[in-house]
């Protein structure tokens, strides 16, 4: 069994940040991400971020993981990256059960920061299994990552910031976006992102919703409909739009299993995308010397994501017994960056959210 | 089909390597996801659904959701959205629940 | 209107729906016919004479409920095919509607269909009971449909693609449908946990990632609890499938 | 709710379930089945699910054959729209020491002379059956189609529909804290729903069954003991029978639907009421899994869980009445067998409420054995 001070599992942001700050005060740390390279969602991301300067704004997400994973090379010596490694379980007895390329391995930490970000939530309509239906992370992952196209033309469901950007994606990659609809009556994205898509001639439909999909072997058609404003379905409202892609962006789900497996405390609060564990000002949650950071404690942008990777890392270190002369002011630090990101009129539902499970 | 041009993006793939999807032979990049390179050649559909026989793309391309189970090189059940491409590897539409050989 | 849309009014389904008292005894037939044709095969096939003696051939059918017991066998007799039997005792939430269906292929029983209106609209998801189908009937097959009670006098009609939710998935991994969600749900099975174990979903090799959202949602939305307040399922380890062999091997290992 | 009843029957897995419909079907109104949580939530919805003829003893024997025989027809009986899913694959018990091949040449004797249709099978033909196990890892097998698995989920669903149906209610998510007891004698069940007065209650409380005779004082000589199993994602058929092992601590299984169930038991198991899982069971099943069945080892693990076996001394149920507590009845202790005893349970807990003579051979069963001194062996449990 390998022993550890600090196991990070998910090396996205949050986790990619987390390693650097924990292993700038000397702890021990082994960083465990189940993909190939590290930077999470980061790496999928051409777009330049929003924020501040200390949350890398105006540099495309892409290039944000690179600068991380610079950062990190600093640190080697305390930090031991596992790629390609899938933590399958956390027992009772603090054990970390990983495989990593059909090898079973266990780890045993004193501390642990869960950022495991968060799973695409499904829609349910006739047909929603076909092939060509897609969840928008697999249509990122597939053409930014792979460098392969889904299709010819997309319909996107969604028009939240996941489903803005990724039908701009689509566009830049040379794929034809139809429309993009949305349930709700207002784009729940920034306008911003709203108005580029606009600008390029893509239908935004609000109050719309997929009533069925068609096609024999694979998707050809959606049948869409309009929504009233208890955003029931208008009778003799559908028409229909020829597709081979229908990419699905109906919001995030916390991956919460291991902090469950755990018996950390949880709630369930919708403005987070779910059931998130309660934590401290420190991100620890109910279960000493488990933290957390990131989506999988609330879905978020990635700017804070990696603010928060930064506390938890900190935090963590801290407990384990490391310290600096400035270790309190990088926490204020931290604590005022994510009150900024989070101020303002579009930080409200998080903020409202985070008031239920911050103890 | 892949993206040759892109504003932002470059891809770094990996040497050509050939494999064979149900007795055909395709071309893909090695190290690639196998449903990448069975995207790149247009085929979306990679398995079906056990009770009913749907057909079955991937879904989540990350190995959550168990859309995409196929047989590789005879061994079934095989996540194609994370199983990485290599030379000769023979690929096939699983039928049912997949044999244990 | 009838003779306009030839879509029965409610004025003119007054007179066709028994009590709900009488429907509340078991199985009857309900006569939808309204217009005065020379035509009387319900009046003469009725063995238990629970049609009135036609005295004009004219005469539209008048039924005394109280001795009709939903034998059905005017309903293949109709040649208007205007004859169902509405049976509200079936269970708690549903009701049986028998219907003459002369089409082919025949539902298979236990399949679900589209419940269909007079109008032909889909109204809801129908579970296929018995297909009926003898020699005395000559080639009108009766088909029982459980439909949800409250729409015991609406559906007059079926379709055999369920276009309602034989095909939304809520679980890939076993394939739950919505359909058969809400089914489950209606018989009682209120808590995710107890969908789980009777239907399998969230059991699969996805470990509930798709699933358990959707299916939490539906119950919220059927039962009025509180997504908050709702018990969700274990998490069990491990939560990416892992041979055997890669976990026996990385035992032996040490 | 119900603020009286006939019977109060404490806990919803197939016992109680069983016990509720077999009174029901003998006339019995008002009973109430009270369950924790949901139907099966307890031992049953974490159980293998085997059930199996081929035992040691003429008792058990009987008692299996008269479940087995009733969950042939238990679709039909019990009217069940759904399928309990029972599928005779057969049990294949391999001996791996000298001791237990002698000991299952005894059991088959024993089997065949009470109609269980037992064969003794070499090595070599044991690999008949199953192909892919290494049959160089044991001595002798034993063999009886007839014994087979079945899903717990519906099997208890089945018997409370056709309870129901009889006017039995049911109480989900309802806790019992307290038995009122008055001159020795039961009065009614505090439950956090209300109160409910009845004269007889049932414990079927499986795990947690020594919890509830505390209530009313009575000491029942069991404790709750964590058992762990494991299930795979499904693969097409290729394992008929179930593969079980005594002395190598094992049970195998393809459902069904395609999945392979393993488990075994642990003495040093915490006998508490913990039923998490650890990675110990997981690494060690993996790998005598691996050793006995190797074509399973490319078989992906899907799920782990644990569940509570509640064990007596002798590891046989506990049937009956209880002295000094009027109407207070056990159907408990079933030491990892209660799901497969479970027909049988019904009928003879039916049987003994209402006073009748017991229809299968259970005098043995009793409370008073423990004091006597009278333990049962059975020489074939896991």
């Amino acid at each position: 069994m390998i022993t550890t001070e600090l196991a990070i599992i998910g090396g996205g942001p949050a986790g990619l940040s987390a390693a650097i700050s924990a292993a700038s005060l000397g702890a021990k740390v082994i960083l465990i991400d189940r993909s190939e390279n590290l930077g999470g969602q980061l790496i999928k991301q051409t777009h330049m971020f929003f924020g501040s300067q200390k949350q890398y704004a105006s540099i495309r997400g892409v290039d944000i993981a690179g600068i991380l994973m610079k950062d990190l090379e600093k640190y080697q010596d305390s930090i031991e990256i596992m790629l390609d490694a899938t933590v399958i379980s956390v027992y009772e007895d603090g054990v970390i059960a990983v495989e990593q390329n059909e090898k079973y391995i266990k780890i045993k930490p004193q501390s642990i920061i869960v950022a495991t970000g968060a799973s695409e939530k499904f829609l349910t309509f006739p047909n929603n299994d076909l092939p060509g239906i897609y969840g928008a992370g697999a249509v990122q992952t597939l053409m930014n990552v792979h460098g392969v196209a889904p299709g010819k033309n997309v319909v996107m469901v969604g028009a939240g910031n996941i489903g803005l950007i990724v039908s701009y994606q689509l566009m830049q990659a040379g794929i034809n976006v139809k429309a993009i609809l949305d349930a709700s009556p207002k784009i729940g994205g920034y306008l911003v992102h709203a108005s580029k898509i606009r600008r390029m001639g893509i239908p935004i439909l609000t109050s719309h919703t997929v009533k069925y999909a068609h096609g024999n072997n694979k998707l050809e058609k959606v049948t869409l409909c309009r929504l009233d404003e208890k955003w029931q379905q208008v009778p003799g409202s559908e028409f229909d739009i020829e597709t081979d892609v229908l990419c699905i962006s109906v919001g995030l789900s916390p991956l919460t299993e291991l902090l469950w497996q755990q018996g950390c405390e949880m709630k369930y609060v919708p403005e987070l995308g779910g059931h998130v564990p309660v934590r401290n000002d420190n991100l620890e949650t109910s279960i000493k010397g488990i933290y957390v950071a990131g989506d999988v404690a609330g879905v978020e942008e990635a700017s804070s994501a990696m603010v928060e990777g930064r506390l938890a890392g900190l935090c963590a270190a801290k407990a384990l017994g490391y310290n600096s002369p400035d270790l309190e002011d990088k926490k204020n630090d931290c604590l005022e960056q994510l009150n900024s990101l989070r101020s303002g009129h579009v930080g409200e539902k998080i903020r409202s959210g985070l008031s239920k499970v911050t103890v | 089909m892949r993206i040759e041009e892109h504003p932002i993006l470059s891809f770094n793939k990996g040497k050509k390597v050939n494999f064979v999807f149900d007795g055909k032979t395709y071309e893909g990049c090695e190290g690639e996801p196998i449903a990448a390179a069975l995207h790149a050649a247009g085929i979306m559909v990679l398995g079906h659904s056990h009770n009913k026989q749907r057909p079955r793309g991937f879904y989540c391309a990350i190995g959550n959701c168990s859309s995409c189970l196929m047989v590789v090189n005879g061994q079934p059940n095989v996540r194609v959205c994370t199983e990485k491409l290599q030379e000769g590897m023979v690929v096939e539409t699983q039928v049912g629940k997949g044999d244990l050989k | 209107m009838l003779e306009k849309t030839g879509v029965a009014t409610e004025q003119d389904l007054q007179k066709a729906i028994p009590s709900k008292e009488r429907l509340a005894k078991g199985p009857v037939a309900i006569i939808e016919c309204f217009q005065r044709i020379p035509c009387n095969p319900c009046y003469t096939s009725c063995k238990k004479g629970a049609i009135k003696e036609f005295e004009d051939i004219n005469d539209t059918p008048e039924i005394n409920v109280e001795i009709c017991n939903g034998c059905a066998v005017c309903v293949s007799n109709c040649p208007g095919l205007s004859i169902v039997v509405v049976d509200e005792t079936y269970s708690e939430q549903e009701a049986l509607v028998k219907i003459p269906y002369e089409f082919l292929p025949l539902p298979e029983e236990g399949s679900f269909v589209t419940g269909l209106d007079r109008e032909g609209k889909a109204v809801c998801r129908a579970k296929v009971v018995k297909v009926l189908n003898t020699k005395a009937m000559d080639r009108t097959p009766i088909v029982s449909l459980a439909v949800p009670k409250d729409l015991s006098m609406t559906v007059r009609f079926m379709k055999l693609n369920d276009i309602y939710s034989d095909n939304t998935f809520v679980c890939r991994c076993e394939e739950l449908t919505m359909g058969e969600l809400r089914e489950l749900i209606r018989k009682g099975f209120n808590t995710i946990d107890e969908i789980k174990r009777i239907s399998r979903a969230g059991m699969g090799p996805c470990q509930g990632r798709t699933c358990r959202q959707l299916i939490m949602q539906e119950l919220a939305a059927a039962t009025g609890a509180k997504m908050s307040e709702m018990p969700i399922s274990t998490f069990r380890p491990p939560v990416k499938p892992i041979k055997l062999g890669t976990i026996a091997g990385g035992a032996d290992h040490e | 709710m119900n603020n009286t009843a006939s019977v109060v029957i404490i806990g919803g897995g197939i016992s109680g379930c069983s016990i509720a419909y077999n009174l029901a079907k003998k006339g019995v109104k008002d009973i109430v089945v009270i369950e924790k949580k949901y139907l099966t939530s307890g031992s049953t919805g974490r159980c293998g699910a085997g059930i199996r003829m081929q035992w040691g003893t003429e008792m058990n024997c009987r008692l299996a054959k008269f479940s087995t025989e009733f969950y042939e027809n238990a679709n039909d009986i019990l009217e069940y729209d759904g399928d309990i899913e029972f599928k005779q694959g057969g049990y294949l018990i391999v001996a791996a020491t000298e001791k237990e091949d002698v000991q299952f040449r005894k059991n088959v004797a024993l089997q065949n002379s009470l109609g269980i249709p037992t064969v003794y099978l070499t090595p070599k033909e044991a690999k008949e059956i199953i192909p892919h196990m290494d049959e160089t890892k044991i001595i002798s097998a034993t063999f009886c189609q007839k014994d087979g698995h079945l899903n717990p989920f519906h099997a208890t669903q089945a018997y409370a529909d056709a309870a129901a149906r009889l006017g039995v209610k049911f109480m989900k998510y309802t806790e019992v804290t307290g038995i009122k007891v008055e001159n020795n004698k039961i009065v009614g069940v505090q439950t956090d729903k209300g109160f409910i007065s009845a004269p007889v209650v049932v414990n079927a409380a499986g795990g947690y069954s020594k919890q509830i005779g505390d209530m009313v004082g009575a000491d029942i000589p069991v404790y709750a003991e964590r058992h762990q199993i494991l299930v795979t994602e499904p693969v097409n058929p290729i394992q008929n029978p179930m593969f079980m092992s005594f002395s190598l601590n094992i049970y195998c299984q393809q459902t069904p639907h395609g999945s392979f169930i393993m488990g075994r038991g642990d003495a040093n198991e915490p006998r508490d009421l913990r039923v998490t899982s650890s990675w110990h069971f997981l690494e060690e099943m993996a790998k005598d899994c691996c050793e006995l069945l190797p074509l399973l080892k490319d078989i992906r693990v899907v799920r782990q869980w644990a569940g509570l076996y509640c064990m007596s001394p002798d590891r046989q149920p506990i049937y009956g009445k209880v002295d000094n507590v009027e109407g207070f009845y056990l159907a408990t202790g079933f030491s990892g067998h209660g799901f497969m005893f479970g027909p049988v349970t019904g009928v003879v807990i039916a049987e003994t409420i209402l006073g009748e003579k017991s229809s299968l051979p259970i005098d043995k069963l009793g409370m008073e054995r423990f004091a006597k001194g009278e333990l049962l062996f059975e020489p074939s449990v896991v």
